[in-house]
């Protein structure tokens, strides 16, 4: 071959390396972006008056002065929306039959839409879900209702062989010689007064319980169930596996029993997550019965078999890292060898253990499929230290799936997902970066 | 020196020593083991719960039906077209993970500087980080409606960011190839730019063929095989790439240095040394890689569609379908476990399955790299 | 009755609750998650009310079933009704499963917008999800592949769509996509122009249009009267005669305020 | 330090840097050389870096075509590095970079146009630890000539037959041209990769420490090529062994501490060394 041929099938593979390497980067962006994004907007929106009241409702927080002066404001600007609803509950009952029943099903919509965007009307009976109790807490929504409130979707069927196309007529057209024309007009302009948004910081979004099966609130007992089990799991994991790495690293003969104990232990760490899942139900649940049913006790125990060879070779490598020489000086000083792991191998090893520990913890965290029959619940409170035996929990993984796709209201809370798996990310990246800088700490150690 | 030198003691407490040690030892011999005794359990539980499906149903129905009507009475519980799910989703994610993950491994451990190199790892380790669910989320809310609404052109795009590069490569390659055998050089040339006018005209015409035709495609849903596979092998590729570099520094130095001394270019060496030299290290990389595609849940639970056919034509990855992980985590909760009934033992049979797959490709991966071991020390 | 709930009352209060004796007072809700959005307001309000802890775990009928008969719940959740077997263990085990109606699902039939078909009877129906048509205008609409979308397995409503429309002996067509909820289903109908699904009548608004079933429209009314032919009732079980705060809990849905709560969740009330 | 070593005949003249000329003889028993003695590869105030440190320090030096170079020095004066350089086998280090000029058939091995491919194949190396490629030891040495376009099966038989006659392999290894290369004996595999190198037909042979890591016997069969080898290639040979050195190389050149101290004919540096730091050196006084 001609050596510029060469020459440039050599550039291109160096360019397809690179490609690669940044194709992974752009993934991890792709993923990442949007969900940060997303994410941010559970926690910083424009939030509505509603939102404050619903805040100051449930869990006593806000200025109550302010809000009495927000209430009023909005009250002020909402009465003019009463009273044409008012006028034309009137009117409608004395128009002819035809004309009524004409009109009657659109004015439905229009006081179902006002009632999403307002919360609940005079006149309508006190909702008792909470999440009919209050109008639009976010603006982003109140735009969009804005707009089904003046425009009717409409679809053009002239043509029954092809799908119809959608349009667009403006609702006052229907409501033309009617009390009710001006409504719209004022919503459309007053919107605002009304709903008087503010950027808001949510941090309840953290810190509260969730409302009405996440309609409302915060996603504390995700994040505290998840807590539990990680923990859990690490409780349960990390001493076994670093015993067993010692076993491994310093005791452990060069045989037959030993390859097989190691080829057990990355076996282990190939089984699929799911299939985890199935021996906690079939063994933790159904056969040693740690728990009647689900409860982050069988879920921990499930999650620290999962974790076990991640530590197991975490804790075998920062053991074998530890230099020679400190092992001979201190058994050359007279120290036994079970001395000598306790008191200089293991001190020298535990920033590369706890490095691999935190990782792992990230992981338990992380995994939905061994929780799914052994500990997560879709509904749940917040359970107390003492419930962790006895009790399931909701867990953010389990929940990000379960609001995502079994949800009923799955695509109207996609900012509730969205912050759900943010915290989840967060929670997972923060102690994965705080174990690479742990590490990177540690060469820089061992480097001197 | 009268009686006791100061480093021998009494047999008795020599004994004594002697069993103190022999039962430290046994107590972490003991903790050790628990890992082998833990898979054992393992099989023998999800084996247990798995074998009274074959006992009422056998072996046939299982794995050459695709009908999949667990929830009938009786039920039919052929798992062919999940079986085939499984397999399709996993193939998918390994066309495209593993030509990339070896690429990006290349790269890393032959290419980029280490200053650089020391910013693309995390990259990586954060890629893997990522929680299956977030990636299942991303798939189904973010990907799917992508793919839905632009689909065709997003294919298309694909097509032409990754075929036209490779096309001008090919073109000048078979130019080249074409008039090697021409000694005169002047008249090769002359040749040469024939010939690459001849084949650019083809790569064109192939280039916009293609990338119309699937500019053209309507994908029906967007939860389908091709989003899963898409979204598995970003999950695979930290394995792949990390195991694989491990494998590509095993080669060392000595067999690229001694490939460069002669004449060889950096893409020379790496395909025609180190790459034959560290094959059975990245065949076992490839094989952990698809596992971890295989046994994932999440994402295929969440996009893939879920629907239980062998997809029509049998390669048409813009079809829904259906895979063990994702029938095992959807219906072992209206499973009737207190009556042990098939649709209960059916779904450990396919637990029972994936860890049988697990066990013997992890098995194989050691073996390959036990033999990329000796190969390299010469034996 | 005014002395009868008195007493009652004054049960809870002394903690002589029904069922199984664990987790205190508290009521453990398990099953179905078709149940799940009236199980969880209920459990709201008895929680906001009468200050009793109820907890919900929506995962499927069958494992509802299996918590009851295990004791771990106080309360199963259906969607369908006990099977044989499983009445059989539960009686091996000495619990006595009494099912009892907690309201009513009207199962919509929609279809997206766009499409001109507003009406089918269920034979053609039943004729799209077995795979018997699959374009459109063979049912007078237009000219475009049917996309099927049915629920998982595990879903109580599409065990009673298959059998009150489909007919139990005939397989859905291997084609027909899965979802994993009503509103799972009902966006994918919104987002695709050909499809055809089934949700909860509560789920029902204008991005999807639900069509007549052999010449009715599904509505509130025509379920309760049952006219409209594809409803079902849902289950709440119990381990023998309810009593206490889970007798109160089971019968709030013939409250005015537990009417209104199914009602409010778009589910059809019984009483 | 500007070196030069010149050769007349068995009479070599040095003139070094102080301006005298000496008379140094080489050994009697070694073949003649012919149409060799030009001035092969080149140094001009040549330096090599790694970042900030200086490596090798300002080389001025001609090596004759044809005749064994060896370069001794205890071990990391440079002398590898030096030896490295003239192949760019350095490029691989990101931080190296050079200062100076050297040429190679009178063309800059650094040159802005300089092709280090093109330039590695006129140049062979063997290096310390004998490195076949884990194939057959037919494709070992079949490698380098398919690189540069030769796929003709027959051409490549001969070639590699030729070379590895030339590296005196050929009876031991024409039975089994189709085994692993690695399944050979150390000795074996060195020479292999002499052939190997020799398979491109280059004009140089750099050996870097060729024996360091083989046995006596082993080591004497390869002191034996290179004096086989000697008069066809120039030989550039980097050894710890000043036996070595003295038994198969016509010049010398030492380096210590980066700077090439003294480079004389082979018989002159070892019994009259010029400089006190070679007479340490080669008397054993550090090494």
């Amino acid at each position: 071959m001609n050596i510029g041929t060469r020459k440039l099938l050599d550039r291109s593979f160096t360019a397809v390396g690179f490609t690669s390497i940044m194709l992974m980067a752009l993934a991890l962006l792709a993923v990442l972006v949007p969900i940060i994004t997303g994410g941010i907007k559970a926690l910083y929106f424009q939030g509505t008056v509603e939102h404050r009241t619903l805040l100051f409702n449930e869990f006593q927080r806000g200025d109550e002065a302010k809000l009495a002066v927000d209430a009023e404001r909005s009250e002020a600007a909402r009465k003019p929306v009463y009273e044409y609803l008012a006028a034309f509950d009137t009117e409608l009952e004395s128009l002819p039959f035809e004309r009524k029943r004409a009109l009657e099903s659109e004015y439905h919509h229009v006081r179902d839409t006002l009632h999403e965007l307002l919360g609940p009307l005079p006149g309508d009976t006190p909702p008792l879900l909470l999440r009919f109790q209050y109008g639009v807490t976010r603006w982003e929504k109140a735009e969009e209702e804005l707009h089904n409130l003046l425009y009717m979707t409409k679809w053009d069927y002239s043509d029954p062989t092809k799908m119809a196309t959608q349009y667009f007529a403006p609702r006052v057209d229907e409501f033309t010689g009617t009390s009710l024309e001006g409504l719209f007009g004022y919503v459309e302009e007053h919107l605002e007064e009304m709903l008087l948004p503010q950027p808001e910081f949510y941090w309840g979004f953290i810190t509260d319980r969730s409302l009405d099966a996440h309609i409302f609130g915060g996603v504390w007992a995700e994040i505290q169930g998840t807590f539990y089990l990680a923990i859990g799991a690490m409780l349960f994991a990390f001493p076994l596996g670093v015993i067993a790495a010692i076993y491994f690293t310093e005791y452990a003969k060069d045989n037959y029993l030993t390859s097989m104990l190691r080829s057990a232990n990355s076996t282990l760490a190939g089984v699929p997550s799911i299939v985890f899942g199935l021996f906690g139900l079939a063994f933790f649940i159904n056969t040693m019965k740690v728990s009647e049913s689900k409860s982050v006790l069988a879920g921990s125990l499930t999650l620290a078999i999962m974790i076990l060879p991640t530590i197991i070779r975490a804790a075998e490598e920062a053991i074998l890292s530890v230099p020679k020489t400190y092992r001979e000086a201190s058994l050359g000083l007279g120290a036994t060898k079970w001395r000598t792991i306790m008191t200089v191998i293991l001190p020298a090893a535990l920033p590369g253990i706890i490095t691999g520990g935190i990782i792992s913890l990230g992981r338990a965290a992380g995994e939905t499929a061994p929780i799914i029959f052994t500990a997560a619940v879709s509904v749940g409170a917040t359970i107390g230290i003492a419930d962790v035996f006895t009790e399931p929990t909701p867990a953010l993984s389990w929940n990000i799936y379960n609001l995502a796709s079994e949800h009923e209201a799955a695509n109207e809370i996609r900012h509730v997902q969205y912050g759900m798996v943010m915290a989840l990310i967060s929670i997972v990246l923060l102690l994965n970066i705080s174990a690479i800088l742990l590490r990177a700490r540690i060469s820089q150690k061992l480097k001197g | 020196m009268g009686g006791s030198s100061a480093f021998v003691v009494s047999a008795k407490k020599r004994r004594m020593q002697q069993i103190m040690k022999m039962t430290g030892e046994s107590l972490l011999f003991l903790v050790a083991s628990f890992v082998a005794v833990v898979v054992l359990f393992i099989f023998y539980f999800v084996a247990r719960d798995a074998i009274p499906f074959f006992q009422l149903r056998g072996f046939a129905e299982f794995f050459t039906s695709t009908n999949w009507y667990p929830a009938d009475e009786p039920g039919e519980f052929g798992a062919l077209a999940i079986i085939y799910g499984s397999g399709m989703v996993t193939l998918g994610s390994a066309l495209i993970a593993v030509p990339l993950g070896i690429a990006a491994a290349i790269c890393l451990s032959d290419v980029l500087p280490f200053n650089i190199r020391q910013y693309a790892k995390p990259v990586i380790e954060m890629l893997a980080a990522i929680p299956s669910v977030a990636y299942g989320f991303f798939a189904l809310v973010i990907f799917a409606p992508l793919l839905q609404n632009f689909g065709g052109t997003i294919l298309m795009w694909t097509w032409w960011v990754i075929a036209g590069p490779f096309l001008v490569l090919a073109v000048v390659v078979l130019g080249d190839m074409v008039t090697a055998g021409e000694p005169d050089e002047a008249k090769r040339d002359r040749k040469r730019l024939l010939m690459n006018g001849f084949f650019s005209v083809l790569a064109l015409g192939l280039l916009y063929w293609v990338g119309n035709t699937l500019n053209a495609i309507q994908i029906m849903s967007g939860t389908n095989a091709l989003n899963v596979s898409i979204i598995l092998s970003f999950m695979a590729l930290p394995t792949i790439v990390s195991v694989s570099e491990d494998a590509l520094q095993a080669v060392g130095r000595e067999l690229r240095e001694g490939s460069y001394a002669l004449g060889a270019t950096r893409a020379e060496t790496l395909v025609q040394t180190v790459l034959p030299a560290a094959s059975s290290g990245i065949l076992a990389a490839v094989i952990l890689g698809i596992m971890r595609a295989l046994g994932e849940t999440m994402v295929v639970w969440m996009a893939s569609g879920n629907s239980s056919q062998i997809p029509d034509p049998w390669f048409n990855y813009l079809d829904s379908i259906r895979t063990l992980t994702a029938t095992i985590a959807g219906d072992m909760g209206e499973a009737d476990q207190v009556t042990g009934s098939a649709r209960y033992h059916v779904l450990f049979a396919m637990g029972l399955l994936l860890l049988i797959f697990s066990f013997v490709s992890n098995f194989i991966s050691e073996r390959v790299v036990v033999r990329q071991r000796k190969i390299l020390s010469g034996q | 009755m005014k002395m009868f709930r008195k007493l009652l009352l004054a049960a809870a209060i002394f903690g002589f609750t029904a069922g199984p004796a664990h987790a205190g007072d508290a009521i453990v809700m398990d099953g179905s998650t078709t149940v799940g959005p009236i199980a969880k307001s209920f459990a709201a309000y008895f929680t906001k009310n009468y200050g009793v802890q109820v907890t919900v775990s929506e995962s499927g009928s069958g494992n509802g079933a299996k918590s009851l008969i295990n004791g771990a719940c106080d309360i199963a959740n259906m969607s369908r009704g006990m099977k044989d077997a499983e009445v059989a263990a539960a009686k091996s085990k000495g619990v006595d499963p009494v099912s009892h109606v907690v309201a009513l699902d009207g199962i919509a039939v929609v279809l997206h917008p766009s499409n001109f078909v507003s009406a089918l009877t269920v034979d053609q129906i039943r004729d799209i999800y077995t795979g018997k048509v699959t374009n459109w205008n063979k049912v007078g609409g237009p000219s475009a592949k049917i996309v099927v979308i049915q629920r998982e397995s595990n879903s109580g409503t599409q065990d009673s769509f298959r059998s009150l429309v489909v007919g139990k002996k005939n397989p859905i067509t291997k084609r027909a996509e899965t979802q994993a909820s009503n509103g799972a289903v009902k966006s994918r109908v919104a987002s695709t122009p050909a499809a055809i699904g089934f949700i909860g009548l509560g789920f029902v608004d204008n991005s999807v249009k639900a069509i007549s079933v052999n010449g009715v429209k599904p509505s509130i009314d025509t379920v309760k009267d049952g006219s409209y032919p594809v409803a079902r009732p849902l289950f709440m079980v119990t381990n023998g005669q309810p009593t206490g705060n889970v007798k109160k809990l089971i019968e709030l849905n013939r409250t005015a305020d537990g009417k209104q709560m199914i009602s409010e969740l778009g589910y059809v009330n019984k009483y | 330090m500007h070196m030069t070593a010149e050769k007349t005949g068995q009479v070599a003249v040095d003139s070094g840097n102080d301006g005298a000329t000496r008379e140094i003889f080489l050994p009697p028993e070694r073949k003649q050389i012919r149409d060799g003695g030009k001035p092969h590869v080149v140094a001009k105030n040549f330096s090599i870096f790694y970042g900030d440190f200086e490596a090798v320090k300002s080389v001025d030096a001609e090596v004759l075509s044809k005749y064994v170079t060896a370069i001794i020095g205890p071990s990391g004066c440079g002398k590898s590095t030096y030896l490295r350089s003239i192949n760019r086998m350095n490029d691989l280090i990101p931080s190296f970079h050079t200062s100076g000029t050297l040429t190679f058939d009178g063309e800059d091995v650094y040159g802005k146009y300089t092709d280090e491919v093109l330039l590695r194949k006129k140049i062979g190396m063997v290096f310390q630890k004998p490195n076949p490629f884990p194939k057959t030891i037919f494709e070992n040495i079949a490698y380098g000539p398919r690189l540069h376009g030769i796929n003709d099966k027959k051409a490549l038989a001969e070639i590699v037959e030729t070379s590895l006659k030339k590296a005196a392999l050929w009876d031991e290894v024409k039975d089994r041209l189709d085994r692993n290369a690695l399944g050979l004996s150390g000795g074996q595999q060195q020479r292999l990769c002499v052939a190997r190198a020799l398979a491109v037909e280059p004009e140089i042979l750099l050996l870097d420490e060729p024996t360091s890591a083989l046995d006596p016997k082993a080591t004497a069969k390869i002191e034996d090529l290179i004096e086989e080898l000697r008069g066809s290639y120039t030989i550039m040979i980097v050894t710890h062994n000043m036996q070595q050195a003295s038994r198969v190389s016509d010049y010398t050149m030492f380096f210590y501490e980066g700077v090439l101290v003294e480079y004389a004919p082979t018989k002159q540096l070892f019994t009259n060394p010029r400089d006190q730091m070679t007479e340490d050196y080669i008397t054993g006084r550090f090494s």
